[in-house]
């Protein structure tokens, strides 16, 4: 209950866009039947934004339940291929400094007003805006200057030092077209009421605690390219419904008081998997893994050995596969292995070895044990103070501790309040949070390990938790952004991975999935890039 | 009075009443027999707990809960009672026999009109067709001498006077113009006034035909309008004739005491001591307390100032009794509390010993409380729940530090006093009889070595035996210790027989104040004299008897 | 103490023992996870079965039993404490303290209970002290006016009146006769309310205000069971009858106490 | 009893100016006057304590709010610009009082909303559920302490047992076992929070049954106890049926103490619904409050937590009219 929003937060903010490794649905989902029109479908999701409104909020949520609603300049697909969307092209200057948009012609917004140049410029300059109290958009295109219309179809957009990745940025629900005219109205009036140029509407808009109500966009004919399907989406309407307890949402879905769920936990999955009529959809989230973050600036683990020992010396996969009955895949190294740029090279550092991990405490100098069979170091006990504030993860924490113990050293678990929290980590007084990220790209590497992304009283809030701060990367970082290439982003992000698989800098555990359970009616499941999953694209079978 | 034909109204015959209970069988009951003739008054006497209430309730079937009644014969007008079971006892109930209840003020339901609970019968019985059920029932309070019958119909029992209360209870009781009325203690707790009105209705009552069963413990009231008297005692009749008979020449003892008690107030003596007389001629006595011009006022919220006293003043000597004659609400017991110093005189003040209250602080105050002691009404209230006979008296002597053993000594002492054994020690005070309670109440009154005790009401809870012993007591202790008394009481009786001199008090101010015997052979104000024809009449028909009952 | 009441109180000792030490009842560390048998039905190794982690339940809800009832015993008496000292001020020391305290009082009742814990526990952070200091709030108006109420009545009754006659001072008598007699009540209301404390502070650890993780605690294993209800019932019934049958114990015990004070007073 | 003695000569002095109805109403309408106004300084101090609570409580409202953020410096001024975070706290106190004095609640700092629609929004659902909960309570409650209350004496004991049994269940517990049962298993009511009649059975049982029980408990007390009132013999030997004894005459003694307590147990609900509404999944004020905290959003405490404490008002001042009426006793009381 307290602050979830933290922990909930991080495993989704940052960095927008994520890319699907197996792209399509998995489980009884593509259609052995043909597509039908019509149906609501009736979706019970875990969380919900505080507002709706994609450019204010920051959660995976908001993306979740604007997608349907508003249109992007750029589509990326699950594969994080770019294709045109709103815009049918566009050219980039060699300085990578300008981009110039041709956009599409005969696009309405659901509110009945023509889509054009000046919509564009209207919504980024919204974005930017400081006034917009933006958490998320804003900071996903830092690099944004200004944009002009050039004609009432072609938009230059300036930006104020390269960015490798602004093209994804644009790519988000988060920086999604809206009417200009709502973007005028008061920000509040946003946060229920988005209008935009999608396949859905929703007029009424979201009520915290209830949900939200779509239907149709009839006219709707400008689905992006590489996507499943032109025209309008199959479906009449969606409705869905935010139920945050676990164990009632899978209730209502065995018992047909709704056709779908999202974010079902682990059990739920299990029960799930023996119950026949039933299909679940998942993909991993990309992005950086559900990972101990370890505080490399002081403390027993600024000490690279000893976060080395932690790193071998448990069998992270063992504990993983018990507490979510299998169902998480471990992880191999900072991103999960299904981000774009993942190095495959780092994997072989993540194996279990006891032995070399004592050996490692040892030469760091913790040999003695004292009563309770902790290591010591000139009399001082080998203890981790681990902070955290989403109880949704007591059970795997009780069990890493239980492992650590083995290893002789003391993992003290710390639930805190929210804002003891915060506190706490500004200051930097912590030795492990644990947290998950996902995001599309290896530049999420740039906002966890960056160090002008340490969290501190006069910064706030930021997300290099390991507090990680080496010359090298710092460099590489810097060629990243000006990368003229996808490949070049890779391979320097590559070199990152490993430096930081070298320092231990991150102790990773699984990689999360994103899942969508429904009934088998339920048809064409897809995620999008984000790894949120595609409701528009869905359709009922019966 | 004869009975109108026919057979007897009531008639019983070796009736027992049982109560199974945890520890056996009671008896409440133990086969009594008697008669009712129509319009005539039959009056069961005795003391609290003799089984009198339950003997009359046992004709309407309200014996109590689980009660096992069985008679040789049980009939009302020819009906057997014994046959009688569940509703059919709702035909005989309200219609053929009212009934009316002590303390009028739970006997009324708090929170209905009073004019719906006289409606009760009516309508229960179908008396009158349900319109005219409203006009009836004011005819019926108007009837039961009630003034103002519609406003008071509107109104809830609370807002009534316990006269009118009774009232209101005997009309409801009469709504039906039952065969047989039977009224227990229905004048109990009213003043000697009102009692003397509700007596009236009574007989007014039986001047129509009804005829009434009468069940009281004050022979008193008896004696105003029974015609014949049957006298109960643990469940049995132990004497009974007609009233005059019974009541001027008793047989049994357990009558004469009952009679002796009530004579013995009304004489103002008893054996062996001649009519109380102040140590030195009262007044010219070494005065101990003092009011002058006392004034106190409450406010009541909501509806104005209420005066309790108005400039009162009065003076007691050492060793003698002074009566505060009074009835409920004429500001006696404030008066009390006044001399006690327990409340501040908004003017006014009372002097202890010539040193005024209101001079004294702190220590002062609290060393000279001890000179002025309270005996109350309800004893057990006055006495620390926790705490046992012991500790009850030795409370005082701890107060000023009394060292152990001589603690004990005075408390032996104490009890020899006020005549109580020492096996009372242990005990605590609700594991007394009543007797006993005033007793150790007096005693600890006493611990204080206090020169005037202040009595409110102190036997008026009693029965008149007891009455008779309690204030035999606070005799030999005055003649004794020479404490003087303020004796509160609204009962001539008892005030005649305590006190030397006497202040009769009507709404808060002093009418008329004196010596007892000319107060009360001469009274000169109004208020006085009717207080005194009030009393009810057997007393003044005994006096005429000589000598008597020594 | 009649028959019908002795398998309580045996209930209630035993309770009180486990709450104090609980390695009477059982070898297993309540904490130990085993790896291998998560939700393992109740058996002959684990008689209640284990929980998602494999740790014995059994052992969890007899090391439960302190966190569980101590909150609840703590809440109650520092909310006596508490109650008593300010009812007695507000009786005692004059109009406007009565006035002042009897609003506060009414401002604390108007905050809805939970939400008022919530900010205490916000403010102190988590844990059991905290939330017992929370309860502690909470419960404490009712027994301010229970002995404001208790105290006021007294201070008119006749042997109090009649202690002063005795010369005591106002301090004297107030600790001679009104405290004494005012304790029958306030006692009354705290044994009536153990019970209901302790269901409180369970369902405090159930949303996730009570001790912290792994900490057994019978509210937060209701808690911890939900995720799991699909697939094993037993985490999710034992904990919830441990907490019933401790309330009951209290109630009746605390029933039986109160009537031999109110027969020994009255 | 007492309270009769005390105010009976009162009664009596009225009834001799015979208006005393006009001055019952008129000590009614006095009595709602008075707690009104007491009421306004238990609202003020409620906002105080609330507002104080808030402000000791560990990390800086801005920290909390953006915890879950990735913004940059200006966007962060901005926010603590706009909503004076860094006023100093007794401009901040004093402002935020003049606007609620104003009516104005201002807007969620982390929903972006006027509170008051957000309320506006949550509000009806934890009052349906109270409302059906009370109903529950009362019926429940009523039928029980009537039938088991003229049984012998071993009956009252077994339903009194039953009662401690059902208080002493956790409502949590029970919401949980009957979602389990009927809802995941059976499938006879919905899983998840909805305000049809079919989905407030579940959570109206759960929070009703303590309660009910408690209620019966009382209201059997009472009915003996008025059984063996005087007036009861009184009434008896008029001849009137048992029904109607019950009816005219105990009923009403047994439900005084009944209302208060209903009283008391509305007051309660409103804020303690709550954790049934997390385990049924429904929307209501109590969790917007509780996450309002966690997240320091003043704004949404504050809000709630007045109209929560206009409902206890509310409640009581109604409580003590229904007494007013049941008990004319008390109407000559004052106050």
């Amino acid at each position: 209950m307290l602050v979830l929003a933290l922990a909930a937060g991080c495993s989704s903010d940052a960095d927008g866009t994520a890319r699907v490794a197996g792209g399509a649905a998995s489980g009884g989902g593509a259609g052995v039947a043909s597509p039908r029109s019509g149906g609501t479908l009736r979706l019970a999701v875990e969380k919900e934004p505080e507002c709706l409104d994609p450019h204010q909020s920051p959660t995976e949520s908001a993306r979740l339940l604007t997608r349907p609603l508003v249109d992007s300049l750029v589509y990326q697909d699950p594969r994080g291929g770019l294709h045109p969307w709103l815009a049918r092209e566009w050219t980039v200057s060699d300085d990578r400094l300008t981009y110039t948009f041709r956009l599409r012609e005969g696009v309405t917004f659901t509110d009945g007003r023509k889509f054009d140049a000046s919509a564009v410029v209207a919504n980024l300059d919204h974005v930017v805006d400081p006034k917009t109290k933006s958490l998320l958009a804003g900071s996903l295109i830092a690099a944004y200057e200004s944009a002009k219309a050039v004609d009432p179809l072609t938009v230059e957009v300036k930006l104020k030092r390269p960015d490798s990745g602004f093209l994804s940025a644009l790519a988000q629900p988060n920086l999604g077209i809206e009417s200009p005219a709502t973007l005028k109205g008061p920000a509040s009036k946003l946060c229920a009421v988005v209008v935009g140029t999608g396949p859905f509407k929703s007029d009424g808009g979201f009520t915290p605690q209830k949900g939200i109500d779509y239907v149709r966009n009839p006219a709707y004919a400008w689905a992006p390219e590489g996507a499943a399907r032109g025209g309008p989406a199959l479906l009449d309407r969606i409705e869905v419904t935010v139920v945050p307890d676990n164990s009632a949402r899978l209730g209502a879905l065995t018992s047909g008081q709704v056709d779908a769920v999202t974010g079902l936990a682990p059990a739920g999955i299990g029960t799930l998997k023996n119950t026949p009529g039933f299909a679940l959809h998942t993909t991993r989230f990309p992005g950086a893994n559900y990972s101990y973050w370890p505080n490399t600036a002081k403390g027993p683990l600024s000490d690279v050995n000893v976060r080395k020992a932690l790193r071998a010396g448990i069998d992270w996969r063992r504990i993983v596969k018990n507490v979510y009955f299998g169902v998480y895949d471990g992880a191999d190294g900072p991103l999960s292995a299904s981000t774009p740029g993942y190095d495959h090279s780092v994997a072989a550092a993540y194996g279990y070895d006891p032995a070399e991990a004592n050996r490692l405490l040892d030469q760091a100098g913790w040999t003695q044990r004292d009563a309770q069979g902790y290591r010591t170091k000139d009399g001082k006990r080998l203890t981790l103070r681990h902070m955290w504030s989403d109880p949704s993860v007591g059970n795997l924490a009780v069990q890493i501790q239980a492992a650590a113990k083995q290893l002789g050293v003391e993992l003290v678990e710390e639930n805190l309040d929210g804002g003891t929290f915060v506190n706490r980590l500004l200051a930097g007084d912590y030795d492990l949070i644990d947290t998950s990220f996902s995001s599309p790209g290896p530049d999420v590497l740039r906002v966890l390990f960056g160090a002008d992304n340490i969290p501190t009283p006069k910064r706030g809030i930021s997300n290099n938790m390991a507090r990680y701060d080496n010359p090298e990367t710092e460099a590489a970082f810097k060629r990243a952004l000006g990368a003229k290439d996808q490949a070049e982003q890779f391979g320097v992000y590559a070199e990152v991975q490993r430096r930081i698989t070298e320092d231990a800098a991150v102790l990773p555990i699984y990689s999360p999935l994103s899942t969508l359970a429904a009934r088998e009616g339920v048809r064409d499941v897809r995620f999008n890039v984000d790894g949120t999953p595609d409701l528009s694209g869905i359709w009922l079978a019966s | 009075m004869t009975p109108a034909g026919g057979g007897p109204l009531v008639a019983v015959r070796d009736l027992t009443v049982r109560f199974p209970t945890r520890h056996g069988v009671v008896e409440a009951v133990r086969g009594v027999s008697f008669r009712v003739d129509r319009g005539q008054v039959v009056a069961i006497v005795g003391e609290s707990g003799s089984g009198k209430s339950v003997t009359a309730r046992s004709l309407v079937g309200l014996a109590g809960e689980g009660a096992r009644v069985g008679a040789a014969e049980l009939a009302f007008d020819g009906a057997d009672l014994r046959q009688v079971r569940g509703r059919a006892w709702r035909a005989l109930r309200g219609r053929r026999v009212g009934f009316v209840l002590q303390d009028a003020l739970g006997s009324l339901d708090p929170l209905r009109r009073v004019g719906a609970e006289v409606a009760e019968p009516l309508r229960a019985h179908r008396i009158v067709p349900g319109r005219q059920v409203d006009a009836e029932v004011v005819r019926l309070l108007g009837e039961a001498g009630i003034p103002a019958p519609e406003s008071r119909a509107r109104q809830y029992p609370h807002q009534l006077s316990g006269g009118l209360r009774q009232r209101a209870l005997i009309a409801s009781a009469l709504a039906a113009r039952p065969d047989l009325l039977i009224a227990d203690e229905p004048t109990t707790a009213l003043d000697a006034t009102v009692q003397r009105q509700v007596l009236a209705l009574l007989r007014e009552r039986v001047g129509d035909g009804t005829a009434v069963l009468l069940i009281s413990h004050d022979l008193g009231v008896v004696a105003e309008i029974a015609d014949h008297v049957y006298v109960m005692k643990d469940g049995r009749f132990v004497e009974d004739g007609p009233a005059a008979a019974v009541l001027e020449s008793p047989s049994h003892p357990h009558t004469k005491t009952l009679v002796g008690a009530v004579a013995g107030h009304a004489r103002g003596a008893r054996p062996g001591r001649v009519s109380p007389s102040a140590p030195e001629a009262a007044g010219t006595a070494r005065e101990v307390l003092r009011a002058e011009g006392l004034v106190k006022r409450y406010t009541l919220p909501g509806r104005g100032e209420f005066t309790a006293v108005e400039d009162v003043s009065v003076t007691v000597g050492a060793g003698e009794t002074l009566g505060v004659v009074g009835e409920s609400g004429s500001g006696k017991t404030t008066l009390g509390r006044l001399l006690m110093g327990l409340l501040e005189p908004d003017a006014g003040r009372v002097l202890l010993d010539g040193r005024p209250w209101d001079g004294l602080r702190g220590p002062e105050r609290r060393a000279a409380r001890r000179g002025v002691q309270m005996i109350y009404q309800h004893p057990l209230s006055s006495f620390d729940p926790r705490y046992t006979a012991r500790q009850i008296l030795e409370e005082p002597l701890r107060a000023d530090r009394t060292p152990r053993e001589e603690r004990d000594r005075r408390v032996a002492l104490l009890l020899e006093h006020v005549g109580l054994a020492p096996d009372v020690l242990g005990r605590r005070a609700r594991e007394l009889s009543g007797g006993q309670r005033q007793r150790l109440a007096i005693a600890r009154a006493l611990a204080p070595g206090p020169q005037v005790i202040v009595c409110d009401e102190p036997v008026s809870a009693l029965d008149a035996s007891i009455q008779a012993q309690v204030l035999d007591v606070l005799e030999d202790v005055q003649e004794r210790l020479g404490v003087a008394y303020v004796f509160v009481s609204h009962d001539l009786g008892v005030i005649r027989r305590l006190s030397h001199r006497v202040v009769v008090m009507k709404d808060g101010r002093v009418v008329e104040s004196g010596e007892m015997e000319k107060v009360f052979d001469h009274p000169e104000h109004p208020y006085t004299k009717a207080l005194i024809d009030a009393v009810p009449r057997f007393s003044s028909r005994f006096r005429r008897v000589p000598g008597g009952r020594a | 103490m009649p028959r019908s009441l002795w398998p309580w109180t045996a209930v209630l000792v035993v309770l009180a023992v486990m709450a104090a030490v609980p390695s009477l009842f059982t070898g297993i560390d309540p904490d130990a996870a085993d790896l291998n048998a998560p939700l393992h039905p109740p058996s002959a190794e684990h008689w209640l079965g284990t929980d998602q982690n494999g740790r014995d339940l059994y052992a969890r809800i007899v090391y439960g039993a302190r966190p569980s009832l101590l909150i609840g015993t703590g809440a109650v008496l520092l909310a006596l404490a508490a109650g008593v000292v300010i009812g007695v001020a507000a009786a005692q020391l004059g109009r406007v303290a009565d006035q002042v305290l009897s609003r506060s009082l009414d401002v604390v009742l108007s905050v809805p209970g939970l939400l008022l814990v919530f900010l205490v526990v916000a403010v102190l952070g988590p844990g059991s002290g905290t939330a017992a200091v929370g309860l502690a709030v909470v419960s404490m108006p009712g027994f301010a006016r229970v002995a404001r109420s208790e105290v006021i009545r007294l201070r008119s009754a006749q042997y109090v009146e009649a202690a002063h006659g005795f010369g005591w001072s106002r301090a004297q008598v107030v600790a001679r006769h009104v405290l004494p007699n005012a304790a029958g009540p306030v006692l009354a209301l705290a044994t009536v309310s153990l019970g209901a404390m302790i269901v409180a502070s369970s369902s405090l650890s159930f949303v996730g205000l009570g001790p912290r993780p792994p900490t057994a605690e019978w509210g937060a294993m209701l808690s911890d069971s939900r995720e799991f209800l699909a697939l094993a019932w037993w985490p999710a019934v034992f904990p919830g009858v441990a907490i019933t049958v401790a309330v009951l114990a209290v109630t009746f015990v605390g029933q039986h106490l109160n009537r031999r004070v109110e027969g020994r007073l009255s | 009893m007492a309270g009769v003695l005390k105010t009976s000569p009162a009664g009596a002095a009225a009834a001799r100016n015979g208006r005393r109805s006009g001055r019952g109403r008129k000590t009614l309408v006095r009595l709602v006057l008075v707690r009104l106004a007491a009421s306004a300084g238990v609202l003020w101090g409620a906002v105080t304590v609330t507002f104080v609570l808030l402000q000791v409580m560990p990390g800086s409202t801005a920290d909390v709010l953006l915890a879950r953020s990735a913004v940059g410096p200006e966007v962060r001024a901005a926010i603590i610009a706009e909503y004076g975070l860094d006023d100093p706290l007794p401009l901040q106190y004093l402002t935020y009082l003049g606007r609620i004095v104003r009516g104005e609640f201002g807007e969620s700092y982390v929903l972006r909303r006027p509170v008051w629609d957000e309320i506006a929004a949550q509000l009806p659902g934890t009052l349906l559920l109270v409302a059906t909960t009370l109903l529950a309570t009362a019926v429940a409650a009523v039928v029980h302490g009537v039938v088991s209350a003229n049984r012998r004496a071993w009956v009252r004991s077994l339903f009194a047992s039953a009662e401690s049994l059902v208080v002493a269940l956790p409502p949590f517990w029970l919401g949980l076992l009957l979602l389990t049962v009927f809802s995941f298993t059976l499938h006879w009511f919905p899983a998840i929070g909805s305000s049809s009649p079919a989905g407030l059975v579940l959570p109206t049982a759960a929070l009703a049954a303590g309660p009910a029980a408690v209620v019966a408990g009382v209201l059997r007390e009472g009915l003996l106890r008025a059984m063996d009132e005087p007036f009861v013999v009184t009434a008896r030997a008029r001849g009137i049926g048992e029904a109607a004894l019950r009816l005219r005459h105990v009923l009403r003694h047994a439900l005084l103490p009944v209302t208060t307590l209903l009283g008391w147990i509305a007051g309660s609900l409103i804020g303690g619904a709550v954790i049934i509404e997390i385990v049924f999944s429904r929307q209501g004020i109590g969790r917007l409050a509780l996450s309002a905290v966690a997240n320091k959003d003043m704004p949404m405490v504050i809000a709630v937590v007045l109209v929560t404490a206009v409902a206890f008002v509310l409640v009581t001042i109604a409580v003590d009219i229904l007494t007013w009426v049941i008990d004319p006793r008390t109407r000559d009381a004052g106050r």
